[in-house]
C-alpha cells in the first residue's frame, strides 16, 4: 500500500531550482534510501515534505490526504516524524527531557488540564515518562539519559534525533543523513537501531550521501542537481554509471 | 493655488531633503552595527550627543575653529568606537539582553556625566557658516544647505567605501552571512571594529552639525534614537540600500506631517504608519523574508 | 509539577520541600514588613517593588519563548491608562478596572504578536518596540482624555485610607497569586514547550509543537500580567504620566530580568528587589545616584553574566573544585 | 535547569537578607529624621534649624535647569542664615533646605513629594517646576502642607479652588503672556491677526484655550489653530513654514523653552519673513539672540524673567547675583523660581512669627501684596485659577532688533 506520493515537486530559490519536478511513491513498511552528492537538494526535499518551506509547485499526498503547504506541527500530527542533519535537538535539555518534550500529540493534555495539573495530565506525564525510557532503550541512550544533550558526542545526538522523532509515534520517518560524520562502530549501532525501528513497522525514508547506508534499504532513489537520476534496488544502483558519474564527477567517464 | 501654499510646499520639500540626509547619516552607522554585529546599539543617540558636546566644548569654551573642533570630535568618537567594540560589545556578542543592559549603563553614565558637569546656560556650537540665499521663491540658509551637502557627501563616500574597497565588500559579506564570511577567512572582529568606528564617526558629524544648528543638551539624542530605529526596521534588516529609502520616507513624513497635524500627533501617526507597513511587510521594505 | 516532577528522584524531591519551606519563610517575612518599618515612604517603595516584580516576572515569561517584548513598559502604561481613565472619567470601580486593564493589555498584545509569530522572534521585538513608542505618542496626543505629556492625576484609589498598609497586603496577595500562576505555567508542559521553541523552532515544529500558537500564548499571558501591574500602579499611585512607561521603562524591566538572571524563575524577583531597594541607600546623592546604579549594572554584568541567581551555583562549584584540589594533594 | 533547588535556596536567602537590610535602613532613616525634627523642640542646642522641603527635577530633561534654580534657592537660604536666620517665638532658627528629586516625571515627583511629607516630615514644600504641581497640590491638600509652587502651566489639579494650600510664588507662563499681550496692544496698533504657537505637551487644551480667549478678548483674530510643536523635534522649520503660511501680522510664542522658540524665530527669518515675533516666558533675551543668531533676532518683543534691567534691585538680589556669578564663572541667574518662594516665606515667618502651616496659609491668603526679588508682587488670580493665590509682579518688556536687546518698560502683568 502506498503511504506517501509526491508528484512534480519543485522549489526554486530565486533563479535556481533546488528541487525540480520530483515524482516518487513510498510503500508502507519499506526503507527507502534517497542518496546523492552534497547539495543535490535532499534536505530541501525533506523540508518540502514536512512543511518547513512551501513548494513552488507540485503536491505531496500522505495516506490519500494532500498535505502540501501544511504547517510543520500539523504534518507531525499526521504521523510524519523527521530528524535534522544539523543541530537535531534542544541543546539545553537533558537527553530524557528532549524525548519527554517531544511527546506532544498522543497522549495530549489540554492547556487548562496542564495548568491545573489534573489527574489526566499527571497520568499522561507518567505514561510519557515510561514511553520515553523505552524509546531511549530502543536507541541505546538510556545510560546517559540525565546528561545535557549539548555535551553528547555527535553519534549520540544523531540517535537522540531519531528517538525524538519516534516520540511522536510516526508511521513515516524521515532521517536526514543519520550516519554522516560518524565513526565506523557508531555507524553500525545506528544502522542496527534503524533496522530495529523499521521492524516496528515504521516506514523510513533516509537521506544520505554515504553509500554504506544502501545495505539496509529496500529501494534507492538517486538525486542530483535537484533531479531524480535513477531509481532501483541497492545493488543495481551500486554499478549504475550515472550514479558513479554523479559521485566521482563528470570527468570520470571521459577516461573510459 | 496661492503663493503662500506654493512656498509652503517648496519649503517643505527642501526640509524633507535636509532632514532625510541627517537621518540617513545617523541611520547608516546604526544599521551597520546591527547588520554586521547583530547589535542593537541603544547608545547611538548618546554617542551623537557626546560628539556634539566635544565639538561644542572645543569650539566655544576652548575657542578653536569649529571645523577643527568637528574633526577632533570625529576622531575622538572614532577611537571611542574602537573601545566600544572591544570592551563592551565583543564580550556580550549574541546576547541581546546583555547588550541592552550594557547600553543602558553607557547611556546613564554619559548622559548624567554631561548634565552634572555642565552648568545651566544655553549651549550652542558657533555657526559653521552664516547667511541666507534665495532659491526661486523660497530662501534657504547656508547653514541648512551645509548640513544637506555634508550629509549627501558623506553618504556618497560611505557608498563608495562599501562598494569599491576591499573592507567595504568584506563588510557586506559579513552583513549577509557571518558564518560564510568567517569560512572565507574574513577577520570579523576587525570588520566589526571598523563598523563601530564608522558608526560613531558619522554620529559625531551629525552631532556637531546639529549642535550648531539647534542647541546642545544632554537629551538631544533621545528623539534621534527612535528615528534611527524607525529607519533600521523600515529599511529592512540586513539591507544597506534600504537605509536610504527608509531615511527619505522618515524625513518626508517629518517635514510634511507637522503642517497638517500638531506636534506629538506627528510622532504617533508616523509610528502607526510604520507598524502598518511592517504588518504587511514584516521584513521591512528591503529586507529578506525569514520564515520559521 | 509536570515534566520536572515526573523525572524527580527522592533527593530532588527533598530539594523541592526545601524550596517550599524557604518560600514559606519569605512570604511570612513579607507579611510582617509593615510591622518592621514604620515609615510610609519605605512601604511606598515596597509596594512599587511588588508591582514591578509582577511586571518583570511576566516579561521573563515572554522571554522564555525567545521573543523580547520591547513594548512591555508600554503595556504597563496601557493597563495604567485604561484603569486610570475608566475609574476617573467613567467612575467604574477600581477593582473592576484592574481586571479590564489586564484583559485589554492581553487583547492588544495578542493582536500585535499574531502576525509576527510565524517570523523570526526578532521581528516581534521590533514591531513591539514601535508599537510601544507609538502607543505612548498617541496617549500624549489625546490631551483631553489622557492629559498629554502631563498625565492623569487624582485617580480613585482602591482603599480610601491615608495608610498604605491595606495596599501593601492587597498587592502582596496579587503578586503571590500572579507569581504562582506564572510558576505553574513555567514548570508545566506549556513552559517547557516555550523553552523548546526558544532553543530550536524547527525541531519544535517537527515534534508537533505549534510555534505560532505557543508564541502568541506567551505574549498574551505576559501582557495580561503587565496590564494588571499597570492597573495596580495607576490605582495605587493616583498619578500616571507617559514618561514612566517609555522605552527606558521597558529597557529597565529587561535590566531587572537580566541582572537577576534570565535562566531562573527567581531571577526577575531578585533583580527587581535589588535594583529597587538598593538605590534607597544612596538616594541622598541626588543627581549622582544614576552613576551608582550604572556601576552596579556593570559590576554584575562583567562578573556574573548569568545574573545574581547564578552566584550561589558559582560559589558551590568553586568550593567543590577546592575540595577536589585538596583531596588530590 | 540543574541545581534549581540549591540556587533557589541561596537566592531566597539573599532575597531575605536584602529585605531585612532595606527595611532596617527604612527604620533607621525614619528614626534619624525623627531626631532631626526633635531638634526643633528640645532646648538642648543653642541654635535650632527649621527644615523646608524643596521639590526639584534634578535628573531628566529639566535636570540642568533645576540644578541651577536649586542653587539659587540655596544661596538665598545661605544669605538669610548669615544674617542670623529668622526669629520665631523669641528663638533663633537657621533655615535648612531638604531637596528631593522628581526625575522630571509626574510619578517621580509624586514619589518625591511622598518622601518629603512622610519621610522627611516637612510642613512646607517649595516647587516643583513645570507642569508637575498636579502631583503635589492634592497631596498637600490632604496632609495640610503649605505648598508654594515655582511655576504653573494651568493643567487641571495644579492650582484651582480645590487646592487651598497651594500658592503660586513665582510668575508663570500666564503672567509672561499677560505682560506681552498688554505691551503688544499698547505699542503695535497695526497688528490685527496673530498666530499662536506653544509646545504640544498637553497644555494646549487648558493653557492654550485660556490664551486664545485672552487674545480674542483683546480684539485680535487668531490665524488658524494654535500651532503646537514637538519640544524634542530635530528641526523646527516645518513649524516656521506653517506659521508663515498663516499670513498673520505677528506670531506669539505663548510658552516653551529657548531651543524651540529660538529656532522657530531663526527659521522664520531665514525663510524671508519679517513678521513681529513675540516671546513670553522666563528665558532672558540674551539667550534668544544666542540661539537665533544676531541677524535673525530682529523685530522681537520679549516679556521675560524680571531681574534684568531692574532699575533698583534689592540688596539681597545684588548679593545673590554676585554669589551666583562667583559659583558659575559669571553665568546669569536663571529665573529665581525657587529663590522667590524662599524670599516670600521668610517674610511670612517674620509677619506671623510662627512655623505653623495653618497660620502661614491664612496669613498668605489674607495678603494682597508681598515683596519679591522682582519688586512688589500683587496676589491675584481669582478669574484665571478660581482662587486668589497667585503672586504676580511687574515684568520687564525687552525688544530685540538686529541682535541688540533694549529694555523698554515694566508691565504690571497682573493675572486677572
Amino acid at each position: 500500500m502506498i503511504i506517501l506520493e509526491v508528484t512534480g515537486l519543485t522549489k526554486n530559490f530565486g533563479g535556481l531550482a533546488a528541487v525540480s519536478n520530483i515524482d516518487m511513491k513510498v510503500n508502507g513498511g519499506e526503507v527507502l534510501g534517497l542518496i546523492g552528492p552534497n547539495g543535490a537538494g535532499k534536505t530541501t526535499f525533506f523540508n518540502l515534505i514536512t512543511g518547513v518551506i512551501r513548494p513552488t509547485k507540485g503536491q505531496v499526498v500522505y495516506k490519500g490526504k494532500d498535505i502540501t503547504g501544511k504547517k510543520p506541527h500539523e504534518i507531525a500530527e499526521m504521523g510524519i516524524g523527521r530528524t535534522f542533519q544539523l543541530n537535531p535537538l534542544f541543546p539545553n535539555f537533558t537527553i530524557l527531557q528532549n524525548v519527554l518534550s517531544s511527546f506532544q500529540l498522543r497522549p495530549r493534555s489540554t492547556l487548562l488540564g496542564t495548568f491545573f495539573n489534573t489527574r489526566v495530565y499527571r497520568n499522561n506525564e507518567a505514561y510519557i515518562l515510561e514511553q520515553s525510557l523505552e524509546i531511549l532503550k530502543l536507541v541505546g541512550l538510556d545510560k546517559v539519559k540525565d546528561e545535557m544533550a549539548q555535551n553528547q558526542p555527535h553519534g549520540y545526538q544523531k540517535m537522540l534525533g531519531v528517538a525524538r522523532a519516534l516520540a511522536i509515534k510516526p508511521e513515516l520517518l524521515l532521517l536526514d543523513e543519520p550516519i554522516a560524520g560518524m565513526n565506523p562502530d557508531e555507524i553500525d549501532n545506528t544502522i542496527e537501531a534503524i533496522k530495529r525501528t523499521s521492524h516496528l513497522g515504521v516506514t523510513i525514508i533516509l537521506v544520505e550521501h554515504n553509500m554504506k547506508i544502501l545495505e539496509i534499504c529496500n529501494r534507492v532513489i538517486v538525486i542530483n542537481f535537484g533531479q531524480k537520476i535513477v531509481e532501483g534496488l541497492p545493488q543495481e544502483i551500486k554499478e549504475n554509471p550515472e550514479v558513479i558519474r554523479a559521485y566521482l564527477g563528470s570527468g570520470h567517464d571521459t577516461k573510459h | 493655488m496661492s503663493q503662500a501654499t506654493i512656498i509652503l510646499l517648496v519649503a517643505s520639500c527642501l526640509n524633507a531633503l535636509i532632514l532625510s540626509s541627517m537621518y540617513i547619516l545617523l541611520g547608516l552607522g546604526f544599521t551597520f552595527l546591527f547588520n554586521i554585529m547583530g547589535i542593537l546599539n541603544f547608545a547611538h543617540g548618546v554617542i551623537y550627543m557626546i560628539g556634539a558636546y566635544i565639538c561644542f566644548i572645543l569650539a566655544s569654551t576652548v575657542g578653536i575653529n569649529p571645523w577643527l573642533a568637528m574633526l577632533v570630535s570625529i576622531i575622538a568618537m572614532g577611537l571611542f568606537g574602537i573601545l566600544l567594540e572591544r570592551f563592551v560589545f565583543r564580550p556580550f556578542l549574541g546576547n541581546i539582553n546583555l547588550i541592552i543592559v550594557v547600553c543602558i549603563g553607557i547611556i546613564t553614565v554619559l548622559k548624567n556625566a554631561v548634565s552634572v558637569s555642565q552648568t545651566y546656560t544655553v549651549q550652542m556650537t558657533p555657526p559653521f557658516v552664516q547667511g541666507v540665499f534665495k532659491v526661486g521663491i523660497v530662501s534657504l540658509s547656508w547653514e541648512r544647505l551645509l548640513i544637506f551637502l555634508i550629509g549627501v557627501g558623506l553618504l556618497i563616500l560611505v557608498l563608495l567605501f562599501i562598494n569599491k574597497t576591499k573592507q567595504g565588500l568584506q563588510m557586506r559579506a559579513v552583513a549577509q552571512d557571518k558564518e560564510g564570511a568567517i569560512l572565507q577567512g574574513i577577520n570579523v572582529n576587525y570588520i566589526s571594529a571598523l563598523a563601530c568606528v564608522i558608526a560613531c564617526a558619522l554620529a559625531a558629524v551629525a552631532g556637531s552639525l546639529m549642535g550648531s544648528y539647534l542647541t546642545v543638551n544632554p537629551y538631544m539624542g533621545d528623539d534621534i534614537m527612535i528615528k534611527v530605529l524607525e529607519i533600521l526596521v523600515l529599511g529592512g534588516i540586513g539591507s544597506i540600500n534600504g537605509v536610504f529609502f527608509a531615511g527619505l520616507i522618515v524625513g518626508v513624513m517629518d517635514a510634511f506631517l507637522p503642517i497638517v497635524v500638531s506636534g506629538t500627533q506627528t510622532q504617533a501617526i508616523m509610528m502607526f504608519a510604520i507598524v502598518i507597513i511592517l504588518l504587511f511587510k514584516p521584513q521591512g521594505l528591503f529586507g529578506k523574508e525569514v520564515r520559521t | 509539577m509536570g515534566l520536572m516532577i515526573t523525572v524527580r528522584d527522592t533527593a530532588s524531591r527533598r530539594k523541592n520541600y526545601i524550596q517550599i519551606i524557604i518560600c514559606g519563610i519569605l512570604i511570612c517575612f513579607l507579611a510582617i514588613v509593615p510591622l518592621l518599618t514604620n515609615s510610609p515612604y519605605n512601604l511606598h517603595i515596597f509596594i512599587l517593588t511588588l508591582i514591578y516584580i509582577i511586571a518583570a516576572a511576566s516579561m521573563r515569561f515572554i522571554m522564555t519563548s525567545g521573543q523580547i517584548p520591547l513594548a512591555h513598559g508600554a503595556f504597563l502604561g496601557l493597563g495604567a491608562y485604561v484603569s486610570g481613565i475608566l475609574s476617573k472619567h467613567f467612575g467604574i470601580s477600581s477593582w473592576l478596572t484592574l481586571l479590564v486593564a489586564a484583559l485589554v493589555a492581553m487583547g492588544v498584545g495578542t493582536f500585535i504578536s499574531f502576525p509576527f509569530a510565524r517570523l523570526k522572534a526578532f521581528y516581534y521585538s521590533m514591531i513591539s518596540l514601535f508599537f510601544g513608542v507609538g502607543m505612548l505618542q498617541t496617549i500624549e496626543s489625546f490631551g483631553k482624555l489622557t492629559g498629554g505629556i502631563t498625565g492623569i492625576t487624582g485617580i480613585p484609589t482602591l482603599f480610601h485610607t491615608a495608610s498604605k498598609v491595606p495596599f501593601y497586603y492587597c498587592f502582596l496577595a496579587l503578586m503571590l497569586i500572579s507569581l504562582f500562576i506564572l510558576y505553574r505555567l513555567e514548570v508545566s508542559r506549556i513552559g517547557w514547550n516555550l523553552k523548546a521553541i526558544e532553543q530550536s523552532y524547527l525541531v519544535a515544529g517537527s515534534v508537533g509543537i505549534s510555534v505560532v500558537q505557543y508564541r502568541v500564548l506567551a505574549v498574551a499571558i505576559g501582557c495580561f500580567f503587565a496590564g494588571l501591574a499597570g492597573g495596580m500602579y495607576a490605582t495605587y499611585n493616583v498619578t500616571i504620566s507617559p514618561s514612566s512607561f517609555d522605552m527606558a521603562a521597558t529597557l529597565w524591566l529587561i535590566i531587572y530580568v537580566t541582572i537577576g538572571g534570565m535562566g531562573n524563575f527567581a531571577g526577575p524577583i531578585i533583580g527587581t528587589l535589588v535594583l529597587f531597594l538598593l538605590p534607597q541607600y544612596y538616594s541622598g546623592l541626588k543627581q549622582y545616584t544614576p552613576f551608582i546604579s550604572a556601576a552596579i549594572l556593570f559590576a554584575v554584568l562583567y562578573t556574573f553574566r548569568d545574573g545574581l541567581v547564578s552566584v550561589p551555583g558559582l560559589v558551590v562549584s568553586f568550593y567543590k573544585k577546592r575540595k577536589k584540589g585538596r583531596s588530590k594533594s | 535547569m540543574k541545581r534549581t533547588g540549591s540556587t533557589l535556596l541561596v537566592t531566597s536567602i539573599i532575597m531575605t537578607a536584602i529585605l531585612v537590610l532595606s527595611s532596617l535602613a527604612g527604620c533607621a532613616k525614619t528614626t534619624s529624621t525623627k531626631t532631626s525634627t526633635t531638634t526643633t523642640t528640645t532646648t538642648a542646642q543653642p541654635l535650632k534649624t527649621y527644615t523646608i522641603g524643596l521639590l526639584a527635577e534634578l535628573t531628566g530633561f529639566l535636570g540642568a535647569y533645576n540644578t541651577a534654580t536649586v542653587n539659587e534657592a540655596q544661596i538665598a537660604v545661605d544669605i538669610v542664615n548669615e544674617q542670623g536666620g529668622i526669629v520665631v517665638g523669641g528663638q533663633n532658627y537657621l533655615l535648612k533646605l531638604v531637596v528631593e528629586n522628581g526625575q522630571s516625571t509626574l510619578d517621580g515627583t509624586t514619589a518625591a513629594a511622598n518622601k518629603l511629607i512622610f519621610s522627611d516630615n516637612v510642613k512646607i514644600i517649595i516647587g516643583p517646576d513645570a507642569y508637575f504641581n498636579s502631583a503635589v497640590s492634592g497631596l498637600c491638600e490632604q496632609n495640610k502642607i503649605l505648598h508654594i509652587a515655582g511655576y504653573c502651566t494651568m493643567q487641571p489639579d495644579e492650582l484651582d479652588a480645590s487646592t487651598t494650600w497651594t500658592f503660586l510664588g513665582q510668575a508663570a507662563a500666564i503672567n509672561y503672556f499677560t505682560g506681552a499681550l498688554a505691551y503688544l496692544k499698547a505699542n503695535y496698533p497695526n497688528v490685527k491677526t496673530v498666530a499662536l504657537t506653544m509646545p504640544d505637551d498637553g497644555s494646549i487644551p487648558f493653557f492654550g484655550a485660556a490664551v486664545q480667549k485672552m487674545v480674542q478678548d483683546a480684539g485680535y483674530t487668531v490665524a488658524g489653530n494654535i500651532i503646537g510643536y514637538n519640544n524634542s523635534a530635530t528641526d523646527f522649520s516645518p513649524y516656521s513654514a506653517k506659521i508663515i503660511a498663516t499670513g498673520a501680522d505677528a506670531c506669539i510664542a505663548c510658552s516653551g523653552v529657548v531651543t524651540p522658540n529660538g529656532n522657530i524665530l531663526k527659521n522664520i527669518r531665514d525663510a524671508g519673513s519679517n513678521m513681529l515675533f513675540v516671546i513670553c516666558n522666563s528665558v532672558i533675551p540674551k539667550n534668544y539672540i544666542q540661539v537665533a543668531g544676531a541677524k535673525e533676532a530682529t523685530n522681537v518683543v520679549d516679556c521675560s524673567a524680571g531681574y534684568i534691567g531692574n532699575p533698583n534691585p534689592s540688596s539681597m538680589l545684588q548679593e545673590m547675583i554676585r554669589r551666583y556669578q562667583l559659583s558659575t564663572q559669571g553665568a546669569d541667574l536663571v529665573t529665581l523660581e525657587y529663590a522667590n518662594p524662599v524670599y516670600e516665606l521668610v517674610q511670612l515667618f517674620k509677619q506671623t512669627n510662627s512655623f505653623d502651616p495653618q497660620t502661614l496659609k491664612t496669613a498668605f491668603a489674607g495678603l494682597t501684596s508681598i515683596d519679591t526679588f522682582y519688586g512688589t508682587g500683587t496676589i491675584s488670580g481669582i478669574k484665571t485659577f478660581g482662587i486668589n493665590q497667585a503672586v504676580s509682579y511687574p515684568l520687564p518688556i525687552t525688544t530685540i532688533d538686529n541682535g541688540v536687546a533694549t529694555f523698554r518698560q515694566y508691565e504690571p502683568a497682573i493675572v486677572p
